[in-house]
Order: structure tokens, then C-alpha cells, then sequence
């Protein structure tokens, strides 16, 4: 173990941390197996991803199905209806299960555009260097601070309202935040001598990103990837709380929230329950974001 | 040791060609120092290499030696086409690499490969072995798989290591092992020159001969010819055939490692020697503690670079860099001690 | 080289020190049985490779080894008769820098980059010399100029990063002998450094031990530097010493194997050879090491008697090695 | 010193620049102003008219060149709403978004930065405990909804606090923590593991080398480097700010810019919106500025280029 004589004599001392091993495909499996696994997160999203997909057939109701008969319906009240009902007769829980799927698929779409995008903003800029750097990382900076919640109204005021629109706001902002970090990791796998070594044997550029870069990189994406999910998550949420994207009355988790603000002292369960689904979501995705960043790259700790 | 097969043919390896394997010429690299709030303007040059001249013969080791920052290293980048030259040229068989058609530009990076010192950082740890050592014969030649796989275990061979570590990554083996595979990599396409970048100075010391050995080996079965980078004069003096030393961007001496290191002439080459610690206690060596550190190379001093911290400078070494005077067969340098306006001012 | 005087008591005394680092893969005994002893003046030397224990050799002496994974789980650590090992942490802070100091290996790390090299040395001489911030300032400019730094009084307001490697050093050793310790330990201090400046370093710290009469340990991986610096010398191989002895019986007459193949491997600049003996095989992973003598697996001398840890063999008076060739069984078994 | 504070005066006067265009030329490229200020009824010639009267009808370069100078005067144009000058009301909202903003990202400091580096140094410790606690919760529930709870709470259940408008000091206690919790929790985080990396640094080791006391290891070595990626958090959590505000001041109908902006965009006030984000753009960006110069105040090693 070389890293305990981390003052001791030469390059290899430093060159030498164990990390490094982990920075290779066939132990990265091996080593999240090995690792204990954070169930309780492990199940919270599960059951998110389940209620996403399955939803029609695990919703005990239609959740757009009004119904006077069982209007304000508090949580334990009627056994139909576990979590109770708004003051539509609306069922609690289908409601929140659709949620889900509103949730998982706006995160899912947002996420998977910013990170093409970002992933590929930050391995140009950071393989490019020079004045596409500069101009790549510029942008990026701007995108990045702006406040996500001024861009999706300027969006909602020029597109119109909607699912799009909101999806469109997030991956505006979020694909920032891949270019930024993957151009970090791009820049120091970049002047591995290993880089040089492909560039003097004569591959080509293109190849040289996509076999040497990219590959290194992917810890780093994969750790992003899953510790912004919960960021979105609220996003998300902070949009559809503000009216900015869904209809109302469609089954969205801040919606929900907006909606039980006007009733909170006669149905308390309206915004209570929703947010705290929205908590424990996000809660498990930050937990396992954590626990697979300092599985994989404990270096990154402190970038995120 | 297995002679791996013939594959390809070098660059213009028409036989009538006579001179250096390899040789630079004049070689300048200047690299701009800018400066300004908007609009930048070049304020100076940090002049890694100035106006440096080698020869590497076949079938032998050149060896650059000197401090950091002398550029050494740029130097020898050079010859791996990463970056072009200032001013001068660079010469391979004859032919200015900088010159070279397309189809034989890929013959020359076939021909002139690398090691480098950090064998942690020199192979992709995303790669497996294989298909490190095989990268450059698939970026040159098509192979069949059969004929890569079988390539690639009598080069594993070669370099020390056993076919069944083919299949492993980098992570799995020690340092000296990494540099053997580093090295099978650098022979995939059977190079006449390697580019040697400090091979073993980040190995443990019990592995350092090991490695030296093998390339030693290497050189003698394939008639390799090396540029070797090093800061260690006793490995120098061991690998090399032709030394030479450097400061500042300049070569500022050049010899059969015996005539360098057994009569050195240019006063920073004494110090230098002096500075390699004896390897026993009772030997003693005329000690030179130079004053100071390598100057900047953005702004290096008039005259002789070296003569801000000679400790026998004279006046003259302040005004025009000295020309190149051979002192005996082989063995040149550049200092004013040796010329005849030197004597005379002295 | 001075003659030591080893009559009286030793300044610093190890005995048997054991630090063991306690990981998810197991057990590392970076230092496993240590013992040496440190007269005032004398240079001793722990040559070794990456790995072997040196540096956490230095740390432990320090009482600094890197919490939490590591534990001094044995041996006694005797400076001026006091165990440091029972010492209280303040105790151990009085003692640090003031008694026992040390010099790190990369001089630019080991300066905090956000304050200048004046705030640097004052601080530490603070802490011995009450007075007016002008008075400490020329004892810091003093300071600086005893380590030969050019223009100390303008360097004073320097920060690190804008001073060379070899400028930097100076400081980190100027740090160091700030309070006047009676040991200085110097992990690898030239590593980083160019052969002109390494020079000019070591140099430094021969004057510094002769005006101050300090006793120097001198942690390194270079045989040059072992045999130019130290009147004593530990061989270290995973975690243990393999032979101790006075620098020149030590290259005279190298008794350890490892000693003998390392000292064969590394190749001399004054002649020329055709071919060096190379030692074969890898150094040994320190959390996987083979029962009895680790350098076993790369011994040509290797015997069936080396599955058992070697005792310790005298050689001659002073010199010491732990390698079965020394007792009477080997030749039998040869 | 001088010349870097110049070179981020003029980054940031560029930035600013890009940002009127953008929304400038979002705004009048994609909707049709005039379609809301008319109506079907009228005539084309009227609403012709209308156009000229508003310079419509020029290119749209020297409609933005106008823009440029009527908004350098402070005049964003007339919100047909509020029938008043945009102008005017941001000035009248503007103040209120401030403060609140202020009062949160003083709660951000004082709690996030002293929990973090406790809980770093004592690390298991009963500040340790606290801080994941809050580093958990707050990055995870959401401001509205935390608001929203406070609110049911302090508010409603116990009486204690009031729950919405603009008035005195305790006015501020409930919307400037759900403000910025989030921000705590990711302060608390970012200060902790910044100061666990030091702590493992060389330097560090080096200062208790020289026997330093470890309160002068603590808080002069480490934590003046440890503060350093702290304060670009700070510098990027303004974003957050303003996005958590306009949420916040929905929740507790706080009369400010948030508002004002949210309203602006479903009423379809262009002006207003106009003048809203550009001020709240250009808050971000000159507080980034003074971020970046705080930054090269405190690490020497940034002060060059």
C-alpha cells in the first residue's frame, strides 16, 4: 500500500493511489458489489421507478376521477382510499402514484438531455482548450448561474405552458453543470501521458476522446448524473408549484403541494403528503449520489 | 526473446541512405509569453530550445542530460510530432519529418516511439492490456485478429511478461511490470527510434536495473536507437552512447559519455557531475556548489546562459554565446575557455 | 566527518516501535519493529524504498500518524529520557518544533499558499520569542538569510508560490530550525529538487548541523545521499531493518542481501560496466507480506530457513543484519 | 489587483450586455406585442398606427439600440397592467426581494459555514450529528413545501408567527429560513468536506510540525484555504437565491420582485418582465463580480492571471 508513505520518496508515491484501480470498467462493477449497498434508498427508488412505469395497473383509482361522494376523505378514514381524498373526491395515493411518473419521466428527459449535451460541451471544450474553451466555458458559467426558475419563465412567456417547456427549462440550466465538471475530469485525463502516447502514434482526435477520454470520464458522469436527479426532482416540483408548465389538476407533486396551500387547515394532507414524498425521494437519490461517489471517486467529494 | 515478425517497411528505407537515423538541425522552439487586458500582445518568448543540433546513429543511445527546464524534454517532443519547431528542422533517414506526405507521415509515427517516465499515468487504465499494445499496430496495419493476438503475446514475451497477461488492466500490475508493457507497446510496430522520457526514475530503486537491462537487451536484438532523457548521470553513463548536456534551451556540451564524464569541459557539466553524489563514502569529488538556480527561460541572460552562475565566467561570456569548439575526437563544447578569443581575454 | 560521541545516553531513543495501519483489506504494518538510537550530532540515515516504513518511521516519532486508520501498537519512543509514546498531546506539541522538527519532501505543498513566507517563520517564532512585531521580523529576516535565501528582508512579504522549488526549501527548513530542535528529520528533502540546487541543499543542512549541533535523520531512497550524508544508516525492507551499521563498514562491506543487491544494481558514474545485476522480481505489497523474511521471494541466496522472520546477526561492532547467512545453518544447507 | 477588479468590471459589463440582448430579442422575435394590446375589432390601419407609435415598424437592431437607452435612463417601458412604468414598480418591489435575500444568505452564513467546519474538526460529534441532519433535510424537501409547513406551524397551529405580507422583524423569520435551508444544508456540506481536505494537506501537517497549537492549525491554516471553494458556493448559491425567492415570496405573498415577475409572465406584461429579469440578471451578475474579487482577495495565487 504506497499511499501510507504518502511523504516518502518519489513520484510513485503519489502516482500510486489505489483509487486508480477503481478507474476501470471491469472493477467498477466489482467494486459496487462489494461495497455495502444503501438499501433503504435502493428501495425508495425503486418504488418511484415501479409507480412510474405501472402506474395504471398500481393506482387503486383514476386519479383525475371526481368524486363527490368521498370529497375530503382524511387519510385512514375510508380503507378505498388509504391517504385520503382532496375536495374533488380525488384518491390521495393514485394521485401521488401518477406523480411519480409526471416526476421520473420530466427528470429522466431533462437530465438525459442536459447530459448529452453538457457531456459533450465539456469533453470538446476540455480536450479543444484554447479559444473554444474560453467561449464553451463562458457560456457555461452564464447558464449555470442563472437562476433556473427566471429561465423556465422566460421559456413559459415565449413557448407557452407545458410539459415540453418544462423539460426545456431544466436541461437549459442543468446541462451546465455536466460540461463543467466533465471538462475538470477531461482536463486532468487529458495530460495523462497515456493521451500523449495515442497523439504520437497517430490516432486521431476524434478516437482519442472517445476511447483514452471518455471511458475515464465516466465515473465522474454516472456520479453527476445520479446526485442531480434529486436536484431536478425539485425543480420539478418548484416549477409545477408555480403553475409554470402542468394544467391543473394533473398529477404532479408540486402541483399537489399548490393546490392543498389553499385548504391547510381543514385538509392538512394535501400539501403535507406530497412533499413528503418529494423529500424521501430526493433524500434516497442525494444518499445513493453520495454513497456511489465515494464508492467510485472519492476525489470528487468536494466538486459537487 | 522471440524476433517479432517483419512487418512493415520503414519510411524511405531505400539503402542507399548513409547519415543519422535520426537528427535535428538549428532546432529553435519558442513558445509566447502574453500579456494585456483585452487585446493580448506577445511580450516575450520562453525559449525552451535554442538553436540545438544532434545526431542519433542507428543502433545507439543519444542521452540529453541537465536540469529542469533545460529542454530536454521538449527536445526530445520533437521527434514525436506533437508540436512543430520554431525554427530548424527535424530529420529522419534524411527526409524533414515536417515535409512528409500523408502516407508517410503515418510511416514515420510508426517508426519513432515513446516511453515516458510515469508508468501510472502513461497507460489507459480503461484498456486492457491487449488492446494497449495493440493500438498502434491497429492504428498502422490491418491485422487479423489471429495475427494481433498472436503479435501481441511474442511482445509481452519480449518485454518479460507472460501471454496470459493479455487479458488483465493496468491497475493490476506493479510499476516495473506497467513499464514492460509500456515498452511492448512502444515495439508493436517494430519503431527504429524510441523516445526514452526518464524511464525508471519514478520506479523503486531494486526495479531501475531491471528496466535498463531490457532496453539495453532491446536495443542490441532490434538495432533500436534511443533518445534518452535523464536526469541521473550514472544511468546516462550506462545507457548511452553519446551524451549531451544541456542548459537553457542550449546545448552547452556533447561527447562519448566516457570523455563527458571522465574529462568534462564546460564548467556547468563539472558541476553537474559534482552534484551527482559519489556512490561511496571515501570517494571524493572536486565539489562545485553553483550559486543560485537555473535562470528563467523567459528572459535568459546575455551571452552564455551560463554565465550568471559560472564560477569562472569573464567578461566576454556576458556579450555573444560561444561557438561550438571540439576539444578532441567527438567531444565538443561551447564555452570560451576553449576558443582562442577566450584564452586571449583570460 | 566528525567523530560522534556515543558514550553518553542517546538523544532519541526507538525501541521495537510498531505503527500498523488498520484498513477495509486488512492490516498494513508499515513499521514493524523498529529499534535505533540518535546521539547528539550524529546524521543517521534510513535508506529504503516507497513503501518500506520510512517516512511513517518519522511520523510516529512525531506522534503524528494519520488518524484514524493508524495505531502505534508497540515499542517505546525516548527523547531525553521522556517516553513519547506516554506523553500528553500538549506535551507532544511542546516537543514538536521546539525539540524534534522535520523538513517534508515537497516544498510546495508543505507552505500554506495563502500566507507569506514573514507569517510563515514568525509564527513559528512566536511561539519561543515574545516581543514587538519589528523585532520578530528581523530575527525572521535573519533566519532566512542563515539559510542563505538572497534579499530576506523583501522576501519576507513574498508568498510561496511566487519563490522557486529550491528558495521554498530553504524556507521549509528555515521553519524548521526556527526554535532550535536538538533532532531535525529530513523526509526526502531534495527530491523535488534539481542536482545543482539538491547540492546546494544538502550543503545547507551540513552547516546548519554544524552551527547548531543538531542530530539529523535522513530519510531517503538514494544510496549518493547515504553515503555523503550520514555517519549511521538503517536499511529498511517492509516495514523492518534488514541491517544497521556506521556508513562505511555499511559500503565496505554490505552484509544484508537486499543491502548487496541494491548496492550492485545502482550504477556508478565513474566507470563504465556492460552490465548491471539487477534485483528480479516486485518490492512486496505491505498488506500482503510472506511469513518470515519479505526480501525471501527475490533472494538468490534464499534458503529454507528464511520461512521464519531472521534474528538479528552481529556482524561486527555497531553492525547488525538479519539474514539466516549469518548463523551457522546456511552453508549446511548450501 | 487593479487590473484583475478592471477585467471582471469589463467581463461583467459584456455579460450584462449578452443578457439584454437575449431577452430583448427572445421577448420581441418570438411574441407578437402588439397582438396584446389590441383587439380583433380593430382596424389594421389603427393597429398600424399603433406600431409606429411604439416603433414597431423600425428593424429590430434599432429597436434594441432604443431599448439600450431608454433602459440606461431607467426606463423599462409601461406595464399595461399595472398601467403604471415597469420602472417604477421595480423600484417599489425591488427593495422587499433584497432584504429578504439579504436576511437569508446572512442565515446561510452564519449557520452553514461555522456547523460545517465544526462538524469537520469534531467529526461524530453532537455538531457533526446536527449537520448531517440539516445537509440531509434541506437538500432534500422542497422550499415551498418548507415554507408551507413553517407556516401550518408557527403560524396556524401555535399563533406565534405571522404568516404572510411584509411588516416587522418577525416578519422575516419564517420566509428568510425557508429561503435558505437549502442553502444551509449545501453550505454545511461544501464547508465540511473543503475543511476535511485541508486538514489532510501538507501544509497542514507542516503547521503541526512546527508545533503549532491545533486552534491556530484549526482556524488560521486551514480554515483561511478551506473558505476558498466555500466563497464560490456562495458566489453560485446567489442563483439559488433567487430562484428560492420567487417561490418564497409566493408562499408568503411577500410583495416582491419574485412576484412581480411570476405575474408578469401569465399576464403576459412585457415590460415588467422585461425590467424584472433584467435586474435580477443583473444582480447575479455583479454579485458574481464581487464574488471573484473577494476570491482573489483572500488566495494570493488568483491575484495573477
Amino acid at each position: 500500500m504506497a499511499t501510507f508513505e504518502e511523504s516518502g520518496s518519489e513520484i510513485v508515491s503519489d502516482a500510486e493511489p489505489k483509487l486508480l484501480s477503481i478507474k476501470n470498467i471491469a472493477s467498477t462493477a466489482g467494486k459496487i458489489l462489494r461495497a455495502r449497498l444503501p438499501w433503504a434508498p435502493i428501495i425508495i427508488m425503486a418504488v418511484v421507478v415501479i409507480c412510474a412505469i405501472f402506474a395504471p395497473l398500481l393506482a387503486p383509482h383514476d386519479p383525475t376521477d371526481i368524486d363527490i361522494g368521498v370529497r375530503k376523505l382524511a387519510p385512514g378514514e375510508n380503507w378505498s382510499y388509504p391517504l385520503g381524498t382532496d375536495r374533488l373526491g380525488r384518491d390521495m395515493l393514485s394521485r401521488l402514484i401518477y406523480g411519480a411518473r409526471t416526476s421520473a419521466f420530466i427528470s429522466l428527459v431533462a437530465l438525459g438531455a442536459g447530459a448529452v449535451v453538457g457531456t459533450t460541451v465539456g469533453l470538446v471544450s476540455g480536450y479543444a482548450g484554447k479559444w473554444t474553451d474560453t467561449i464553451l466555458m463562458r457560456i457555461t458559467d452564464a447558464a449555470m448561474g442563472f437562476p433556473t426558475i427566471l429561465a423556465a419563465m422566460i421559456i413559459v412567456t415565449i413557448l407557452g405552458a407545458g410539459i415540453a417547456n418544462i423539460i426545456l427549462a431544466i436541461a437549459v440550466t442543468v446541462w451546465a453543470r455536466f460540461a463543467r465538471m466533465i471538462r475538470g475530469e477531461v482536463l486532468q485525463v487529458r495530460n495523462r501521458d497515456f493521451v500523449l502516447a495515442a497523439r504520437i502514434t497517430g490516432v486521431s482526435p476524434v478516437m482519442i476522446i472517445w476511447r483514452h477520454i471518455f471511458p475515464n470520464v465516466i465515473n465522474t458522469l454516472l456520479i453527476i448524473l445520479t446526485l442531480l436527479v434529486g436536484q431536478t426532482i425539485l425543480l420539478e416540483a418548484s416549477l409545477s408549484f408555480l403553475g409554470l408548465g402542468l394544467a391543473p389538476g394533473a398529477s404532479a407533486w408540486g402541483l399537489m403541494v399548490a393546490e392543498g396551500r389553499d385548504y391547510l387547515i381543514s385538509m392538512w394532507w394535501l400539501s403535507l403528503l406530497p412533499g413528503l414524498v418529494i423529500t424521501m425521494v430526493v433524500m434516497a437519490f442525494n444518499f445513493f449520489g453520495d454513497w456511489l461517489r465515494d464508492t467510485l471517486d472519492p476525489k470528487l467529494r468536494r466538486s459537487i | 526473446m522471440t524476433t517479432p515478425s517483419q512487418i512493415n517497411a520503414a519510411p524511405g528505407s531505400d539503402s542507399s541512405y548513409e547519415g543519422p537515423l535520426a537528427h535535428i538541425e538549428n532546432l529553435k522552439k519558442y513558445y509566447p509569453v502574453t500579456q494585456g487586458m483585452i487585446v493580448r500582445k506577445n511580450v516575450g518568448y520562453v525559449k525552451a530550445i535554442d538553436g540545438v543540433s544532434i545526431d542519433i546513429p542507428k543502433g545507439q543511445t543519444y542521452s540529453l542530460v541537465g536540469e529542469s527546464g533545460c529542454g530536454k524534454t521538449t527536445t526530445a517532443r520533437m521527434f514525436l510530432m506533437v508540436e512543430k519547431p520554431t525554427a530548424g528542422q527535424v530529420f529522419f533517414r534524411g527526409k524533414d519529418i515536417h515535409k512528409l506526405s500523408r502516407k508517410e507521415t503515418a510511416d514515420y509515427r510508426a517508426s519513432v516511439q515513446a516511453v515516458f517516465q510515469d508508468p501510472w499515468s502513461s497507460l489507459n487504465p480503461r484498456m486492457r492490456v491487449d488492446s494497449l499494445i495493440a493500438e498502434p499496430l491497429v492504428t498502422h496495419q490491418h491485422l487479423s485478429r489471429t495475427e494481433l493476438k498472436k503479435r501481441v503475446h511474442e511482445l509481452l514475451e519480449t518485454v518479460g511478461l507472460r501471454s496470459f497477461h493479455a487479458e488483465r488492466y493496468p491497475h493490476e500490475f506493479s510499476g516495473g511490470q506497467r513499464q514492460r508493457i509500456a515498452i511492448a507497446r512502444a515495439l508493436s510496430t517494430q519503431p527504429e527510434l524510441m523516445i526514452l522520457d526518464e524511464p525508471v526514475s519514478a520506479l523503486d530503486v531494486s526495479i531501475r536495473a531491471q528496466i535498463l537491462n531490457l532496453l539495453k537487451e532491446l536495443q542490441q536484438n532490434f538495432s533500436l536507437s534511443y533518445l534518452l532523457i535523464a536526469h541521473n548521470l550514472a544511468t546516462v553513463r550506462y545507457m548511452s552512447h553519446q551524451v549531451g548536456v544541456m542548459y537553457l534551451g542550449k546545448l552547452v556540451e556533447e561527447g562519448p559519455p566516457s570523455a563527458v564524464f571522465g574529462d568534462p569541459k564546460h564548467p556547468y557539466t563539472k558541476a553537474l557531475i559534482s552534484a551527482a553524489l559519489p556512490a561511496h563514502p571515501t570517494n571524493d569529488r572536486e565539489e562545485i556548489v553553483l550559486r543560485g538556480e537555473v535562470p528563467s527561460p523567459i528572459n535568459p541572460p546575455s551571452g552564455c546562459t551560463f554565465h550568471t552562475r559560472c564560477p569562472v565566467a569573464m567578461d566576454i561570456c556576458s556579450t555573444v554565446y560561444p561557438e561550438r569548439r571540439e576539444v578532441a575526437e567527438g567531444h565538443r563544447t561551447s564555452c570560451y575557455l576553449y576558443t582562442e578569443t577566450g584564452t586571449a581575454s583570460a | 566527518m566528525a567523530k560522534i560521541d556515543r558514550s553518553g545516553e542517546p538523544l532519541l531513543s526507538v525501541q521495537d516501535l510498531r505503527t500498523y495501519f488498520y484498513t477495509r483489506s486488512g492490516v498494513v504494518k508499515a513499521v514493524d519493529g523498529i529499534s535505533f538510537d540518535l546521539h547528539p550530532g550524529e546524521t543517521l540515515g534510513i535508506v529504503g524504498e516507497s513503501g518500506s516504513g520510512k517516512s511513517m518511521t518519522a511520523w510516529s516519532i512525531l506522534g503524528l500518524v494519520p488518524q484514524p486508520a493508524g495505531k502505534i501498537v508497540g515499542g517505546k519512543i525516548f527523547f531525553k529520557g521522556q517516553d513519547l509514546l506516554e506523553a500528553s498531546p500538549s506535551e507532544m506539541r511542546q516537543i514538536r518544533g521546539s525539540g524534534i522538527s522535520m523538513v517534508m519532501q515537497d516544498p510546495l505543498t508543505s507552505l500554506n499558499p495563502v500566507f507569506t513566507i514573514g507569517s510563515q517563520v514568525i509564527e513559528s517564532l512566536r511561539m519561543e520569542n515574545k516581543g514587538p512585531a519589528a523585532k520578530l521580523r528581523e530575527m525572521a529576516a535573519a533566519l532566512l538569510a542563515k539559510v542563505s535565501i538572497p534579499s530576506p528582508e523583501t522576501r519576507l512579504h513574498a508568498y510561496p508560490h511566487e519563490m522557486s522549488g529550491g528558495m521554498r526549501q530553504r524556507v521549509v527548513g528555515a521553519i524548521a530550525i526556527s526554535r532550535s530542535p536538538s533532532v531535525l528529520i529530513a523526509d526526502e528533502p531534495t527530491t523535488s529538487l534539481d542536482a545543482t540546487v539538491q547540492l546546494q541543499y544538502l550543503k545547507l543542512l551540513k552547516e546548519i548541523q554544524e552551527t547548531t549541533g543538531a542530530a539529523i535523520i535522513f530519510i531517503t531512497h538514494d544510496l549518493g545521499i547515504v553515503a555523503n550524508m550520514c555517519d549511521r544508516v538503517g536499511v529498511m525492507y517492509a516495514g523492518k531493518f534488514v541491517e544497521q551499521a556506521d556508513v562505511l563498514p555499511l559500503f565496505d562491506n554490505p552484509s544484508h542481501p537486499y543491502t548487496q543487491a541494491l548496492m550492485r544494481s545502482v550504477p556508478d558514474l565513474e566507470v563504465d560496466v556492460a552490465h548491471l545485476p539487477s534485483i528480479e522480481g516486485q518490492p512486496p505489497s505491505l498488506d500482503d507480506l510472506p511469513p518470515g523474511c519479505a526480501f525471501a521471494p527475490r533472494c538468490e541466496h534464499a534458503f529454507d530457513k528464511c520461512d521464519t522472520y531472521p534474528d538479528t546477526f552481529t556482524i561486527a561492532e555497531g553492525h547488525t543484519s538479519n539474514c539466516w547467512r549469518h548463523s551457522g545453518d546456511y552453508s549446511v544447507a548450501d | 489587483m487593479t487590473r484583475f477588479i478592471l477585467i471582471r468590471l469589463v467581463q461583467a459589463f459584456f455579460t450584462l450586455l449578452a443578457l439584454s440582448a437575449g431577452v430583448f430579442f427572445a421577448v420581441h422575435l418570438t411574441g407578437d406585442v402588439v397582438s396584446f394590446l389590441t383587439s380583433p375589432q380593430d382596424t389594421p390601419q389603427s393597429v398600424a398606427l399603433m406600431r409606429q407609435s411604439l416603433g414597431l415598424d423600425r428593424p429590430i437592431y434599432v429597436q434594441y439600440w432604443i431599448f439600450l437607452q431608454n433602459v440606461v435612463q431607467g426606463d423599462f417601458g409601461h406595464s399595461w397592467t399595472w398601467g403604471r412604468p415597469a420602472s417604477s414598480l421595480l423600484l417599489e418591489r425591488l427593495p422587499n426581494t433584497l432584504k429578504l435575500a439579504a436576511s437569508g444568505f446572512v442565515l446561510t452564513l452564519i449557520l452553514g459555514i461555522p456547523l460545517g467546519i465544526l462538524s469537520a474538526v469534531y467529526r461524530d460529534s453532537v455538531f457533526d450529528r446536527i449537520a448531517k441532519f440539516i445537509s440531509v433535510l434541506g437538500m432534500a424537501a422542497p422550499q415551498f413545501w418548507v415554507g408551507i409547513m413553517l407556516l401550518l406551524f408557527f403560524g396556524a397551529y401555535l399563533g406565534w408567527l405571522p404568516t404572510f405580507g411584509i411588516g416587522g422583524p418577525t416578519h422575516y423569520i419564517l420566509p428568510s429560513f425557508s429561503l435558505s435551508l437549502f442553502l444551509i444544508a449545501g453550505m454545511v456540506r461544501l464547508t465540511r468536506s473543503s475543511m476535511m481536505e485541508v486538514l489532510d494537506s501538507e501544509y497542514i501537517k507542516f503547521a503541526r510540525v512546527k508545533g503549532l497549537h491545533e486552534r491556530a492549525v484549526i482556524w488560521k491554516h486551514a480554515l483561511r484555504n478551506a473558505i476558498i471553494p466555500v466563497l464560490t458556493f456562495a458566489g453560485i448559491s446567489l442563483g439559488g437565491l433567487l430562484n428560492g425567492s420567487i417561490v418564497v415570496e409566493v408562499v408568503f405573498a411577500w410583495p416582491g420582485l419574485g412576484r412581480l415577475m411570476l405575474t408578469s409572465v401569465t399576464q403576459r406584461d412585457y415590460a415588467v418582465l422585461e425590467a424584472t429579469v433584467l435586474t435580477a440578471g443583473a444582480m447575479y451578475i455583479l454579485m458574481a463580480m464581487l464574488v471573484d474579487i473577494l476570491y482573489a482577495y483572500i488566495d494570493p495565487r488568483m491575484r495573477e492571471e
